[in-house]
């Protein structure tokens, strides 16, 4: 197997989930499994109206901790490649956030990768959200649920 | 050193950046020099629990040592995704 | 919540995975986590090389089935929506076979409903594989991991 | 009633379709009748734990009651996806 795609960016600008998807599939024909996810802003946290999200990040640990993130995946499942593409900035309700993207030749460890992908970089990439609502702007908490849910994978 | 803030403490100290002497062997003997700063400081590490920190741009515990760190960062539990 | 979106095809021809997503998305900013799973031929089977695959379907009962199972993943998880789309006929190693694409208000709903949507497609769904290979055709064996990821879920 | 026959059962019948006159109680009984009506048939039935059926386009197992269906299919066990 060739070495594996490795893409991950920290950006202001979309991305296009098709053109990364090609990143991982084109000029090859032995990835059986391509497994995506988008995170997207919701016009809602908890029963809040959410009008806007400003998204800031640590320049320079972001895209360390990110490539960190990717290349763990790739040790632990046989994957063909990885992106890992995070935006910045201000953000409105049904934007794209967040995409990872993952390719094997078997489904099971694209689904796997992906979910870990998003479980580690949720407790682990140096992003803080700041919602505005009607009562005015606030800093998401984080949440438990998402320890728990990087906790699973054990240490890296 | 240099000395970033994110999120709520940038807002608290007021900067998201400053530079610092000091001979603190830690990240929390570094933390109660910076609290003597200002009362933004004094509030933005009012509550330990909620801060993380990360030395020369690694996740990095309070009581890690310092020795020759560069940067050091703090910010509260990280919610991107 | 808005009834959702439920869209289910048998076709000859390739999809757009873009569009598709988009059916989840469009004209609403409640979804935020958006799951697609591609399938795509490879060239080998095993050790051996493929170079055509041809998908055969039990037309009437096919479309049936992926409804039940669309069905069933909308019961299960709090979706917004679910795809699942399925190719038939003659396919060349790199041309996508299968997708299925969820939409839910958290990952770990959209997470979870895309792998089942799978593990029951591959296990219910009525089409069998057909690989070109140097020796002839062959008829593709069934898994029994197969069988046991949709174990996993229990019976529907 | 419609008998119809995919991958390689289609295969060794020679036949995907067919309309078959039958009172048999159970898919088994029917698959009896089938493999009595060529080689080919035989052959497709020599291994029943490779064989699946549905019955009016539902998954059934091989003792279910045919009561009064009107279209039965034999298949190898499903390889989509």
């Amino acid at each position: 197997m060739a070495a594996p795609v490795l893409h991950v960016s920290v950006q202001e600008a979309d991305f296009d989930v098709a053109a990364e998807c090609a990143r991982l599939t084109e000029g090859r024909a032995d990835v059986g499994a391509l497994v995506t996810f988008t995170g997207l802003v919701r016009d809602r946290g908890g029963d809040v109206p959410v009008s806007a999200m400003e998204l800031e990040h640590y320049p320079g640990m972001t895209e360390k901790a990110l490539t960190e993130i990717a290349e763990q995946a790739l040790a632990r499942w046989p994957l063909q490649g990885a992106v890992v593409i995070h935006r910045y900035g201000l953000l409105l309700p049904a934007d794209r956030i967040v995409l990872v993207a993952t390719a094997s030749p078997h489904r099971q460890a694209a689904f796997e990768s992906a979910e870990f992908l998003m479980d580690w970089l949720k407790t682990r990439a140096p992003f803080w959200k700041k919602e505005t609502t009607p009562d005015g702007a606030r800093w998401v908490d984080a949440r438990e649920s998402d320890d728990a849910a990087a906790a699973r994978w054990g240490r890296g | 050193m240099r000395v970033l803030y994110f999120a709520w403490l940038r807002e608290r100290i007021g900067a998201g950046r400053e530079e610092v002497e000091t001979s603190a062997p830690t990240l929390a003997a570094l933390v109660e020099e910076l609290r003597a700063r200002s009362e933004g400081h004094a509030l933005a590490f009012d509550d330990l629990s909620a801060v993380r920190a990360a030395v020369d741009q690694e996740a990095a515990e309070l009581d890690a040592p310092l020795r020759n760190a560069r940067e050091v960062a703090f910010f509260p539990p990280v919610t991107g995704g």
